[in-house]
């Protein structure tokens, strides 16, 4: 799988207009010198050798973790992704808590209160907050917090260059508050979906009958709705991810997204295809997480003869 | 009867919400459970019989509204009680066991928690041990065999009788003075049927616990109830002792019903079918709700306009036909 | 059996009143739409965007590539609705001009993908077999796939265009409706009247004619709207992220991209708010059409 | 009388995937030999998970044969092109168990019943209709239901709409998957008395398939009884249920509910659940459950063989012809 994805990435590179040697010549270089100037970065980069052979010496150093150099920072692709990976986890990581606590009491609180003011508000605001587009919200946020009310920056991590952590969860805010509302409006669909189901169902009602009270029986539904609930959730980061690149963008987050928008403006293939794996890889691993959470939280699959 | 009745039901009625309009599902049910009788409560689809089960324990739809004169258990009346009161009779005194045992149970918690939790809902300093000990015993009872391992089993390794009678031991666990047993066979084989129904019946030998056992099957209850409560259109139209019933039942409906069987005839007779359907609840007829179907040769104009009560007969029979008194013929 | 309003088992015959008497099911869906009041307002808002962004242009005086620096940057006005931007040009003509590309898009896109999945769906719940197996990994598989992230990776390799946008987001959405599709033919396959079908004789085109297709579309329909909420959306991500729609030519995405800087975005509102509103307008009436029609269809229901 | 359908040695067998993702063939059907002859009724009993119902489906070809041999007067038509088939369905018609789900909601009753005739080009716009009311009445319901939809009918109505449409093609043989089992007792009583009818004014001949004991004997001639995929004992109905000859026989009469308090039946309750289909006992697929078995029964297969007076059956250890299952007492 992870190969085939390699060879896709690696034949888009090739179909790419331009050659990426003469980018990384300057063009006000003197003509004579020039094309020896090409010729050499084309050895340098391995260009001069049948496709195959290139293939399988790009495959080799992908392998290494080596992802070649940036064209315009000249970094390692593999360090450049490391390095903006930290802010991006913790953007995604917070949001997604902070979604999830708020998606969680607000879903059941609206499933066992169907048809209930709340179960209705909380409907509209999800359904509202799902049709925004984040950056728009992005926007409007830093129209009235930043501009308007002055409380909250309106880009970076930190005023000054220095890791201070109050400042940082300053910085975090309006970011945070941001894409873990998407979360929230998501997720409180789910979770009030999956509870209306388990609500319905005769164990339940049987449950009630012992004599349990309101709230043992609605831990008895989420636990269930927690089964499809894991999957879903494993699904949802990479697509998460793609919220988070635009936030970053928005407030000048130095996370995985910039790079990879600042990347696409210059055509910096090595950086654009090192993100590509990145998010292959992600793709992947959230399948392959989903599948082994399904089989460890239900038991019906945990236990099948 | 001789024994004192451990519940009754006294003009049970009950308004389901539907669209926009109420609609009365129970019109004044009325019928007393002797303690440690088996008593059947039988009746088509829409008589009327589950809600009946359902709100003596008020696990009733959201939008629904019980405006019971009475439900009598242990000088108390259910209908009055607040949540947390009937919570204490729920699974504590009366015990409820449902129709489909393949979706009673959590299917993500072991059986023996399940049977664990029940008990440990009315007994909260009891322990772990004590309740597991409890749900061994009644297991048992109930004739699981090897009890205490298939306890840590979930559900779905359980076979469709097996779960039945984990639901029965789970009402049983607590030592009710009544279970509520609705359609407990109905989703089983006949040679699973048999073992359920000997579960319930040993329990009642046992545990002297009332059983209030509600189905459609005729056959079921002939052999096991020794009273039964015929429903019909949300309302009682005869109570009888079941040997009674079958020989000479008191009302048209119960007597067609019993005659409806193939069981009753010989073999490629023409059966007794009833014409036509029950009517919605939400358009009964003004007289009596069988009127429309009743095949007796007394049927008259009293019938459409006049609704009959549940009364005595002569002989003491409880009846709600104008025409109580004189001899059910079934007309084919 | 009981007396519930809940569809408690198949003797148990839906609710019916002599109102309901001789009505075919699709006009008592059409009926159930029309009294849902969210429902009616996404579709009117929805058309109204839709003759904007046709008409419009054709009405309005002014060019949506073309702008006069003497006016630029300047207030809504009598001459200028929505006011100018950093070049002059009429804000109202570009968000008319956006909405076409933005629509033309989301549509395009969206009718791709329903086409596509709708027919790779029910062809593979209704042979079943390995191949429907590989071609259910593949769904679940591509459903995690985020459009805006390959959208990136493409256009930073090979350029932005909107036929790429189109034809990606399509080969990333089709698998929505074709799980949807999928899901619907699987159960209509265990009806019993799908399979009486086939016993009293009718031929396999006849089957799907009558009965899959009827069956299939409603759901269809539905996952038709939330592709074009998402496709929408995923536009104005990629547009504002750069990797969309090129200036000059707009679009509701690139339109807040140019004006995402500090300055515009706290003195110059009028620049970012329409296209935001209209991005926001679009996708909210189309979830609302979608919510309209499943409560419509849903049996279930009885209203 | 003459032979219309035969069925030798026929295996049903599908392949499942488990939770475990691991392959298991279930043997559905594995090894069931029928015949039916023009206008003979024939029951085949057994509860869930014997293959009563595959069998039939794998008649009108719902499911594929894995072996054996289907052939109708005398032509083998187990695996039929689609012209032999579609001739094959014109004489040969099924009947389904739930009368929702075979009829298409979004169908008016015309085109329901239309169907068929549309499928052999006998509709036209002028007799289609006039045909469609002949079916309709023919069952016992009025003409202006043509243009009405399933959903506002009742059960009973609507299993004879699904009836009027098998009838549509003047059928010689219907074959009739459990059409009772989801109606009431009542309404139940209109289909059973209506398929009775036809059979005699119309020459049909019919496999009732079903887990009722009593509704076979009511209606059919001659009974088959299936366990685990294969036929334990077959004969004259009434021989059958009341001197069982197969001890599987005999206790699932026992486990049916007797048809009223004064009948009482051999008491026989099986141990055990059924065995799974992927996996069936060796030799004889009742003796993890029977009381009887001994060595040889794990051993050998038994036979499934003629006894004489048209009766067979497949034990090693039947039980003496002079056992009766039921005996009735007057009541005390």
């Amino acid at each position: 799988m992870f190969l085939i994805i390699a060879v896709g990435l690696f034949v888009l590179v090739r179909l790419a207009p331009g050659d990426p040697a003469e980018t990384l010549v300057p063009i006000d270089a003197a003509p004579g010198q020039r094309e020896e100037l090409v010729k050499a970065a084309r050895e340098q980069l391995g260009l001069d050798k049948p496709v195959p052979v290139q293939f399988v010496l790009w495959f080799g150093s992908l392998l290494k973790g080596d992802l070649g150099y940036s064209f315009s920072t000249h970094q390692a692709v593999g360090q450049l992704l490391l390095d903006r990976l930290g802010p991006t986890v913790l953007l995604m990581g917070s949001a997604l808590v902070l979604g999830l606590l708020i998606a969680i009491p607000v879903g059941i609180i609206a499933a066992v209160r169907r048809d209930t003011f709340v179960d209705a508000a909380a409907g509209t605001v999800s359904v509202i907050a799902l049709a925004i587009p984040s950056f728009f919200l992005a926007m409007l946020g830093i129209y009235v917090f930043a501009v308007k009310l002055r409380v909250l920056p309106s880009a970076g991590m930190y005023f000054s260059g220095e890791s201070d952590v109050g400042d940082l969860l300053y910085h975090l805010i309006l970011p945070v508050s941001v894409l873990a509302l998407a979360v929230a409006a998501a997720f409180t669909r789910y979770i009030r979906s999956g509870m209306l189901e388990q609500l319905g169902q005769d164990y339940i009602r049987a449950i009630v009958a012992k004599g349990a009270g309101p709230f043992r029986a609605t831990m008895h539904a989420f636990r269930n709705s927690l089964i499809p609930l894991v999957t879903v959730l494993a699904l949802y980061i990479p697509a998460f991810l793609s919220g988070a690149v635009v936030v970053e963008q928005i407030f000048s987050w130095p996370g995985m997204g910039q790079m990879a928008v600042n990347a696409l403006i210059v055509r910096d293939y090595p950086v654009i295809t090192g993100f590509g794996l990145y998010v292959a890889v992600l793709v992947l691993i959230c399948n392959l997480l989903a599948d082994v959470l399904y089989t460890v939280v239900d038991p019906r699959v945990r236990t099948a003869r | 009867m001789t024994a004192a009745p451990v519940l009754s039901l006294e003009g049970v009625t009950l308004d389901l919400k539907t669209g926009d309009d109420y609609v009365r599902i129970l019109r004044d049910v009325t019928f007393d459970v002797a303690a440690g009788e088996i008593i059947g409560i039988v009746g088509e689809s829409g008589s009327g019989k589950s809600m009946t089960a359902l709100s003596i324990l008020q696990l009733l739809p959201p939008k629904a509204r019980l405006t019971a004169a009475r439900i009598g258990f242990d000088g108390a009346d259910l209908a009055g009680l607040r949540p947390a009161e009937l919570r204490k009779v729920r699974g504590r005194r009366i015990g409820m066991v449902f129709q489909d045992p393949m979706t009673t149970l959590d299917p993500v918690v072991q059986v023996g928690r399940q049977i664990d939790e029940a008990y440990r809902i009315h007994h909260p300093r009891a322990g772990r041990a004590e309740a597991r000990e409890k749900s061994l015993a009644m297991l048992r009872l109930v004739g699981v065999p090897d009890a205490q391992n298939r306890a840590k089993q979930y559900p779905h390794q359980w076979s469709g009788g097996m779960r039945q009678r984990a639901v029965i031991a789970m009402a049983l666990v607590n030592d009710p003075e009544v279970i509520l047993a609705d359609e407990p066979t109905t989703a089983l084989d006949a040679t699973i049927q048999a073992q359920v129904l000997d579960a319930l019946m040993r329990a009642r030998d046992e545990l002297g616990v009332a059983v209030v056992l509600i189905t459609h099957d005729l056959g079921v209850i002939s052999q096991v109830a020794s009273r039964v409560v015929v429903m019909y259109a949300g309302g009682v139209v005869e109570i009888a002792g079941t040997r009674e019933l079958f020989a000479d039942s008191r009302h048209p409906y119960s007597a067609a019903l019993i005659h409806s069987r193939p069981g009753a005839h010989r073999r490629g007779e023409p059966l007794v079918a009833i014409p036509g359907r029950p009517p919605l609840m939400s358009d009964l007829p003004a007289g009596c709700p069988f009127a429309p179907r009743c095949a007796s040769p007394y049927k008259s104009e009293r019938c459409v306009t006049q609704r009959p009560a549940l009364e005595p007969s002569v002989d003491g029979r409880l009846s709600a036909c104008h025409y109580r008194d004189e001899p059910q013929e079934v007309i084919a | 059996m009981t007396t519930t309003n809940l569809p408690s088992g198949p003797s148990a015959a839906p609710i019916r009143s002599s109102r309901r008497g001789l009505v075919p099911p699709g006009r008592l869906a059409l009926r159930r739409y029309v009294r849902n009041p969210a429902a009616v307002a996404g579709a009117v808002v929805l058309l109204v965007m839709v003759l904007a962004v046709v008409f419009g242009p054709m009405l309005s005086p002014y060019s949506p590539d073309v702008g006069e620096l003497i006016t630029a940057r300047s207030a809504p006005s009598a001459a200028h609705w929505l006011g100018t931007d950093a070049i002059g040009r009429d804000q109202l003509a570009r968000v008319f001009a956006g909405g076409r590309v933005s629509l033309t898009v989301g549509f395009l896109a969206a009718l791709l993908a329903v086409v596509v999945g709708t027919l790779v769906g029910t062809l593979s719940g209704w042979f079943g077999g390995v191949a429907d197996a590989v071609i259910s990994r593949i769904i679940d598989i591509l459903l995690s796939v985020p459009p805006v992230l390959v959208i990136i990776v493409f256009a930073g390799i090979l350029g932005p265009s909107v036929p790429m946008l189109i034809i990606v987001f399509a080969a990333l959405l089709w698998p929505q409706s074709a799980r949807i599709a999928r899901g619907v033919v699987l159960s209509l396959r265990e009806q019993e009247f799908v399979q009486a079908a086939r016993v009293l004789g009718s031929r396999t085109a006849y089957i799907v004619v009558r009965h899959l297709i009827p069956g299939v579309l409603p759901a269809v329909v539905v996952a038709a709207t939330i592709l074009v909420a998402d496709a929408v959306l995923s536009e104005a991500a990629v547009s504002f992220l750069g990797a969309g729609v090129q200036p000059p030519q707009a679009s509701w995405g690139n339109m807040l991209n140019d004006s995402k800087s500090i300055t515009v975005l706290s003195s110059m509102p009028w620049l970012w708010l329409p296209p935001g509103i209209a991005i926001f307008a679009t996708v909210l009436s189309t979830m609302a059409i979608g919510d309209g029609v499943r409560d419509a269809i849903d049996t279930r229901r009885n209203a | 009388m003459s032979e219309l359908l035969r069925v030798d040695d026929l295996k049903v067998h599908f392949s499942q995937r488990g939770f475990s993702g691991r392959k298991r063939v279930i043997r559905a059907v594995d090894g069931v030999s029928l015949s039916i002859d023009t206008n003979e009724a024939l029951g085949i009993i057994g509860e869930s998970g014997c293959g009563k119902s595959t069998t039939g489906r794998a008649i009108v070809h719902l499911e594929d044969p894995t072996e054996g041999r289907i052939s109708y007067r005398g032509a083998d038509v187990t695996h039929p092109d689609a012209a032999a088939r579609r001739a094959f369905n014109e004489k040969v018609q099924f009947v389904f168990q739930d009368p929702m789900s075979s009829l298409n909601p979004r169908m008016t009753v015309e085109s329901i019943i239309a169907e068929p005739l549309r499928a052999f080009g006998a509709w036209d716009r002028v007799t289609g209709p006039a045909r469609v009311v002949e079916l309709l009445e023919r069952v016992g319901l009025p003409a202006q239901f043509a243009s009405r939809y399933p959903h506002e009918f009742s059960g009973g109505q609507r299993q004879r709409i699904g009836i009027a449409r098998a009838l549509a093609l003047d059928p010689e043989l219907l074959v009739l998957d459990e059409p009772v089992s989801a109606l009431d007792v009542s309404v139940q009583a209109q289909v059973l008395n209506l398929l009775m009818d036809l059979r005699r004014q119309q020459g049909l001949a019919y496999i009732m398939i079903s887990h009722d004991l009593d509704v076979i004997r009511h209606v059919t001639d001659r009974i088959a009884v299936m366990y685990l995929g294969v036929v334990v004992e077959t004969g004259p109905a009434d021989e059958v249920l009341d001197h069982p000859l197969h001890p599987y026989t005999a206790a699932l009469v026992s486990a049916t509910p007797p048809s009223s308090p004064d009948e009482h039946r051999e008491r026989i309750r099986l141990q055990g659940e059924l065995p799974s289909a992927s996996n069936p006992p060796s030799g004889c697929r009742f003796r993890t459950r029977c009381w009887r078995a001994t060595e040889v029964c794990a051993e050998v297969v038994p036979p499934l063989e003629p006894v004489g007076d048209g009766r067979s059956r497949a034990c090693h250890h039947p039980l003496d012809l002079g056992m009766p299952t039921i005996r009735t007492e007057s009541a005390a």
